[in-house]
């Protein structure tokens, strides 16, 4: 096995109100940013993992996001995998 | 390894070099690094009452009811058919300063703790809050996140927070003040103890991981600050209330079992507080094993380990043949729990890492050998000065002064604020925040209990110890007005720096006046908190003793609540009302001033008027009850109306002294009642017969709040400045 | 007499309200199930409680979607049992895909806990048997997260097949926006499943039970599914 | 004015407790995923502004970062910037 580093972003769907968002707009607007246009508010996770190579941790990352991270209903997600130790480093 | 006498690290675990010399007397010999850590945290102010413990003598703790004072984790009472209410209050207010959500946040899992570490189900919190003016960016930014991190806490653990206080002062602009009070329920013969027994018992450290959580930082302070070991400074602490929860459900758990000999959770100094607590108070002695502590994070230290101050954990002692029975709620859970040392007759700390013995010493040097502080204590001539200054109310139209004061952050309403909060879970909550004292049923009976907390810094400002009397005078008014009879008190101290004879003697005379007042109204004082150097760039806080008060009632049927009922009744005002303008809010808000004497209080008086009032309630003849407190008669009025949405009609007021006095005065021993027309008559015996003045000043009904000759406010106006006061 | 199963994931804490509600005030046999059981105790009626089931993490239900537990009562479910969601358990509910949508962070990003006035939308359920078209009970909310979305299409089937059960609206009965206290899409307060056996609603039932909390208007709901249990039992 | 969009991340500073990254990394490994070694949970928001040109696009997300977006205390936080539209296409 080998360690891996997993960034997995999570976003509303586009056509999904955000009231977090639009706080957030309002609120830097209101403190003086008026040229804030819109705000999207996600959620950035950091995963460290073991898989057997990129392959594989990219294959248990998505069905990670699948499974947990994101709610289809209302949420997309993409995730950049990288390998922090490789293989032989690591006892299986 | 012998740590060097090195001022920078005894500053850094705060202690003189003459406190110093009396440890090296003590052990015999130079204390290890993780010793020196140790006896800083165990001789500081917060664990070892260095300033205040001489003072805290001065409470009374006895009582019919009390069945725990001072000295464990809270206090407990009697309140009848078996059930005792456990309590006490807590300063966060540094931690709060720095990172007000987090700080907030973990000031509450700090009070719940200690109240579940008694065996408790924690059934509300309260909190009483100050800060400096909202117009500041600073202070609104604090505000928020502290009423944020309070709610975040509280609602996710599934306690109501019931009531509390908030106040806005300059002197607090980068000092908030942030005191938690938990309150918990139990059957009587479940209290649960810290004192460790049984040489050869297990200890067990449970629930969260320890991390570098808000260490002294002693290690760092000697090395300069760079890339590296910025990352390794000590962390501000992140609560967790879902961890508290699951630990708290498994505590009680393991209590109802009879799975433990003694529990005692980490706070303030972490595992060496802990530990320290339970052998000293079973007389015993402990061994750690610092290397069987699991870790948030590598590389840390035995000295680290041992002043981490991680949130969510708590020490428990265990009969070895137990620790099966334990082992299997924690696995329910999914908290782990780790034995990590036992139970010893040496009488000694004795702290371990593998092979190697990091520290060992007499438990009893560290709690009874702490060094008292001695300051002087000395009145401030310019506040003397101040508080004989009277100065003439100002000349603002009354209905206008009425309006500001209605508007004013102090006095305005906090439904913003409360509705944030959970005060509902655990379908205990009879009586709401938002009137006066917050009242809880107890289910299974037909008794209640009234919770509150109450303090005035202004008032202290201006005579620490009458203000601290008035304190504990108005938290039993509140009591009073919903029908219940005051118990017994827990206070927190919270003040500047010490060191300056000003501060010390505000502290000394507020404590004088506190523990009179219980003294007369028999209202033992079972737990507490201090919390002293509140200061910014050398400005100290105002004086500003906390109250938190915990009344019974017998018929929850018999409860009072604030709102006018119905239109028509008697409005009745009991007690005198003098010229108490002095550090009123009218005097503060409409003229600008903080000066003269705080309301003079006779406690004899306080207490015949809570017994008309009681004796009232016992007989169903009142259909409303209000307390007098911040803005005098005309704000309560407003107040009744307002959560009646009724009008009230007040001609009858004596307007002899003045109508500034007659409607802001802050007389105290007062309380607003109404009643309908025959039932008002029984009250007025009811006050003959105690010899406490009542006069009828007018009736509820109509759309307006009209008041003597000079305010007429539609209750509209009234509620839109109401409810703006914290926008 | 109906027999309540009263799922407890970690974090849940209405869980003693709930049983306070059907077992103190209306003497009906209520058990506590624990998030690691499989054995549903062959109750007529699971609730899934209020709380921060796993502190409200990542995302409201979603770690507690995924309980042992679960499976049984999404099971239970299919088998036509009733099932009630109440504020968290609602988010339960849809992260468990029993009921569509999802709850989002409040309009004002404030939790809120306060009175609230629910419409009865749709008598003819078995939640909802005990009351009338229009009925309005008083019934308080205490979430941060009870705002409800659901896409157009699945909004639209919602309304037009009488699956929103309750609506806020203000004491008149007017669905207005000041009477919505989280920025739920029509005001929607409780939905129904297709097959009618499954509600989520974000306000607490349980916590109006007694007079003396203020409020004993959500009995009925409770009071219904007793009488709906029985009808079952009667076939 | 030229229009942008920045992707800011906001994560807790390493050594601070992580509650959500733990109820995380729990859940993925009760579900199967063994090898989840730690979770980390931040923020992610996307933000549209107006801004003079670039250089002034990120002194002013650095400065929204600083005053509202994350809690230095706790946070750290780091963003990228793009232009989307330029100047030219925006009247002033
Ligand atoms: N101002 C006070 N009045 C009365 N008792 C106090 C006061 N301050 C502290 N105590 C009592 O001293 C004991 C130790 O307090 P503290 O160290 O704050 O408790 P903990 O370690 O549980 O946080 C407690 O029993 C507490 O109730
Ligand atoms: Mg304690």
């Amino acid at each position: 096995m080998a360690r891996f580093h997993a960034d997995v972003h999570i976003e509303l769907k586009p056509l999904v109100n955000d009231p977090a968002g639009l706080v957030i707009r309002d609120a830097l607007r209101h403190i003086g940013f008026e040229g804030v246009a819109g705000v999207r508010a996600g959620k950035y996770l950091s995963l460290e993992l073991q898989a057997h190579d990129r392959v594989d941790a990219e294959a248990r990352v998505a069905e990670m996001c699948r499974k947990l991270l994101a709610n289809p209903v209302i949420e997309d997600f993409r995730f950049e995998v990288r390998e922090t130790a490789p293989a032989e480093s690591i006892p299986a | 390894m012998t740590a060097a006498v090195d001022p920078a690290l005894l500053r850094e675990v705060a202690l003189t070099e003459p406190e110093y010399d009396q440890l090296v007397e003590l052990m015999g010999r130079e204390p290890t690094h993780v010793e020196l850590g140790i006896f800083g945290a165990m001789w500081s102010e917060h664990c070892g009452y260095k300033t205040s413990k001489p003072l805290l003598k001065l409470f009374d703790s006895q009582g019919p009811r009390v069945l725990q004072g001072p000295g464990e984790n809270a206090g407990a009472i009697d309140i009848g058919d078996g059930w005792a209410v456990v309590f006490k209050i807590e300063s966060h207010n540094h931690p709060s300063a720095i990172e007000p959500h987090a700080g907030a946040a973990t000031g509450v899992g700090g009070i719940l703790r200690d109240i579940f570490t008694m065996g408790a189900f924690p059934i509300a919190t309260l909190d009483s809050l100050r800060f400096g003016p909202l117009s500041e960016p600073r202070n609104r930014f604090l505000f928020g996140g502290v009423v944020g991190g309070i709610g975040d806490y509280g609602n996710c653990f599934g306690v109501p927070t019931v009531g509390g206080e908030i106040y806005f002062e300059d002197c607090y602009t980068e000092n908030p003040l942030v005191n938690a009070m938990a309150v918990g329920l139990i059957r009587i013969e479940k209290l649960t103890s810290s004192r460790a027994e049984g040489p050869g018992n297990l200890v067990m450290l449970v629930g969260a991981d320890t991390g570098r959580d808000g260490i002294h930082g002693a290690t760092f302070a000697s090395v300069e600050l760079d890339a590296a070991s910025e990352s390794r400074r000590p962390a501000v602490q992140v609560g967790n209330p879902f961890l508290e929860k699951l630990l708290m459900e498994a505590c009680l758990e393991l209590i109802d079992q009879e799975l433990v000999v003694a529990m005692q959770d980490l706070g303030a100094a972490g595992l060496t507080s802990s530990a320290v607590e339970c052998a000293h108070k079973g007389e015993v002695g402990i061994e750690l094993d610092v290397a069987h502590v699991s870790r948030r994070e590598q590389g840390m230290s035995a000295y680290e380990i041992m002043l981490s101050e991680s949130q969510e954990r708590m020490l428990i002692v265990v009969e070895p043949g137990k620790k099966p029975g334990v082992d299997r709620i924690f696995t329910k859970y999914d908290l782990h729990a780790d034995v990590i040392g036992r139970i010893t007759e040496s009488g000694r700390l004795t702290i371990r890492e593998g092979g190697s013995i990091e520290a060992d010493i007499p438990v009893t040097l560290l709690v009874d050998a702490v060094p008292f502080r001695h300051p002087v204590a000395r009145a401030p001539e310019d506040r003397l000065e101040l508080a004989n200054r009277v100065v003439s109310p100002p000349d603002l139209p009354l209905d206008e002064s009425f309006l500001r004061l209605l508007g004013s952050p102090n006095i305005g309403s906090r439904r913003g604020v409360f509705r944030t909060f959970d005060h509902q879970v655990q379908n205990n909550t009879v009586v709401p925040p938002g009137g006066d004292a917050a009242l809880l049923r107890v289910k299974g009976t037909r008794r209640g209990i009234a919770v509150c907390t109450d303090g005035n810094g202004r008032y202290c400002y201006l005579d620490p110890r009458a203000g601290a009397a008035i304190a504990v005078a108005e938290a039993a008014r509140n009591i009073v007005a919903t029908g219940a009879t005051p118990a017994a008190v827990t206070d927190c101290l919270n003040f500047g720096n010490p060191e300056k004879p000003e501060v010390f003697w505000e502290l000394k005379e507020s404590v004088v006046g506190m523990a009179q007042a219980c003294r007369e109204l028999e209202l033992p004082v079972v737990s507490g908190n201090v919390s002293l150097y509140n200061d910014t760039s050398g400005v100290s806080i105002y004086p500003s003793p906390v109250v938190g008060m915990v009344g019974v009632i017998e018929e929850i049927d018999r409860r009072l609540t604030a709102a006018f009922k119905q239109e028509g009744d008697v409005i009745l005002l009991v007690g005198e009302t003098f010229d108490d303008l002095g550090g009123s809010e009218f005097m503060k808000v409409c003229a600008g001033v903080v000066s003269g004497r705080p309301p003079r209080l006779d406690l004899e008086i306080e207490r015949r008027s809570h017994d008309a009032v009681l004796r009232a309630a016992a007989a169903g003849v009142l259909q409303s009850c209000h307390d007098l407190s911040d803005g005098g008669l005309a704000v309560a009025v407003a107040e009744s109306c307002l959560l009646g949405g009724l009008g009230a009609r007040c001609d009858a007021i004596d307007l002899t002294a003045g109508a500034a006095v007659a409607l802001f005065s802050e007389s105290q021993s007062r309380f607003l009642v109404s009643a309908r027309g025959t039932e008002a008559e029984a009250f007025e015996a009811i006050c003959a017969d105690l010899g406490v003045p009542v006069r009828r000043i007018g009736r509820t009904g109509g759309g307006a709040i009209g008041l003597g000759r000079d305010v007429e406010t539609s209750l509209e106006n009234a509620r839109v400045a109401f409810e703006g006061a914290l926008a | 007499m109906a027999r309540f199963g009263i799922v407890v994931f970690p974090g849940t804490w209405s869980d003693r309200d709930s049983y306070n509600a059907v077992h103190d005030q209306l003497g009906q046999d209520a058990r506590y199930i624990w998030h690691k059981e499989h054995d549903l105790q062959g109750v007529d009626c699971v609730i899934l409680p209020g709380g921060f089931s796993y502190g409200d993490h990542l995302r409201c239900g979603a770690v507690a979607a995924l309980s042992p537990v679960m499976a049984e009562v999404v099971e239970f479910a299919a088998r036509g049992g009733l099932v009630i969601g109440i504020c968290n358990g609602f988010q339960v509910l849809c992260e468990a895909h029993l009921l569509p949508g999802a709850l989002m962070r409040n309009r004002t990003m404030e939790f809120r806990c306060q009175p609230a006035t629910l419409r009865v939308e749709n008598p003819d359920t078995a939640f909802t048997r005990g009351t009338g078209r229009g009925t309005l009970l008083r019934v308080p909310v205490s979430h941060g997260e009870g705002n409800y979305f659901a896409d157009a299409e699945t909004l639209r089937g919602l309304e037009g097949s009488g699956r929103v059960v309750f609506r806020y609206v203000d004491a008149t009965g007017d669905a207005t926006a000041e009477s919505n206290p989280n920025g739920s899409l029509n005001n929607i307060a409780g939905i129904l499943n297709q097959s009618g056996n499954v509600l989520g609603m974000m306000p607490h039932p349980e916590r109006a039970s007694e007079h003396l909390l203020g409020s004993a208007d959500g009995l009925v709901i409770f009071r219904s599914i007793v009488d709906s249990a029985a009808r079952v039992l009667a076939g």
